[in-house]
């Protein structure tokens, strides 16, 4: 699965995206999982309440599973126009 | 419907002509111009990241979304991505109706829309450092308005 | 505050770009074009009155009541009259603000008060003659919104 | 007093403008005179709640005083914009 990184999150975890093995159902058992790894990447996900989730670039939520899903991405708030 | 994510820059003028032009069948075009500002006078430029692919998509959904909603003849949507200058245009939507109350309705909703669900992050470089903008609860709250 | 009331064509874009000109102090500039629309297909061209000297007043009273009412660093109108053939610019409002919301409501009220309360009159020349467009019930009643 | 025309007042009336030596104390006075010249203005004034009138270019209605105005502008509801 392709994790991707944006704004932020991206320099806390500094990397734009990552090939990640896992057998994570949800988003959050993913979060969990990749927090578990290193300081960084528990450090990025510390608030997921200040994060969004995309799955196969669609807006999700933390608690969709991931079967099926090829690109995750985890970002902050939007902030375009 | 046209659906622009691009670095280079724009000309907002240029594009407004290129919209409106040769249509006679339509009465109202309005447009709005997101410009890179300098709040406090200590900004040096503005930095936007996106998420490509995603990006289009996303934007694409909104145009789609405002013309399923309103009666318009055609929607436009440039935002750019790299480093802007102060003063430089962002981003820009433009659309085109029969009626004024349809165009103004589907600008102001492409940009309450734009700027929270749509994949780019701003980044400032003032003259004490760099810092990701945060996202208002405003922006946010702006959106149950649809 | 810019108001031009001519019979000479404008360029809608260049005002565009000249209105929003250097601007780093704004971040939200909003532009409405009015064109003259072939509704039916059997339009031949508009021609509009004015009153002279009280068109420019009450354009100006109307930008100042705007100014009062939102946040906005600049505004501008301008309003031909004489001979327009279809798909011409009749008209045009642009505001640039800080924050959009302001740019929207002002641009959109400029719009209401232009349509009811500048003494302009419109006909319209088609394939079967002359006649005078009918104010609309519903622009009297968009100015209750405000 | 300068009292002008417009648009399909102007049309019917057959001016653009004239100068109406008057003692009427209010537009509505200054109406009835004028309908009483001729035909032409009687039609142009058939129905006054679909005229608008402006006293020294400032919008008003039929029944203000016309004591001190000098110009006097009759005229269908607009239709700018």
């Amino acid at each position: 699965m392709n994790v991707m990184y944006f704004a932020w999150v991206r320099e806390r975890i500094g990397l734009p995206q990552e090939e990640v093995e896992t057998r994570a159902a949800t988003v959050a058992d993913l979060v969990a999982e990749l927090s578990a790894r290193e300081d960084r990447y528990a450090a990025a996900f510390a608030d997921t309440s200040a994060l969004r989730v995309a799955l196969d670039q669609e807006l999700s939520d933390f608690s969709a599973p991931l079967a099926g899903v090829r690109e995750v991405a985890f970002f902050p708030p939007m902030t375009g126009g | 419907m046209t659906v622009l994510v691009q670095s280079a820059p724009f000309d907002a003028g240029e594009v407004l002509n290129g919209f409106a032009h040769g249509r006679g069948d339509v009465g109202a075009i309005v447009s709005f111009t997101g410009v890179v500002r300098d709040t406090k006078g200590d900004l040096r430029h503005m930095e936007i990241e996106h998420y490509p692919g995603m990006t289009e998509r996303a934007i694409e959904g909104i145009v789609t979304r405002a013309k399923s909603r309103w009666s318009l003849a055609d929607a436009l949507v440039i935002h750019r991505f790299g480093v802007l200058p102060v003063g430089a245009p962002i981003m820009m939507v433009a659309t085109a109706a029969s009626h004024r109350a349809d165009a103004f309705a589907a600008a102001d909703f492409l940009m309450d829309y734009l700027k929270s669900r749509a994949p780019f992050w701003k980044k400032e470089t003032t003259i004490d450092g760099t810092s990701w903008v945060a996202a208002k609860d405003e922006d946010e709250a702006a959106l149950t308005r649809w």
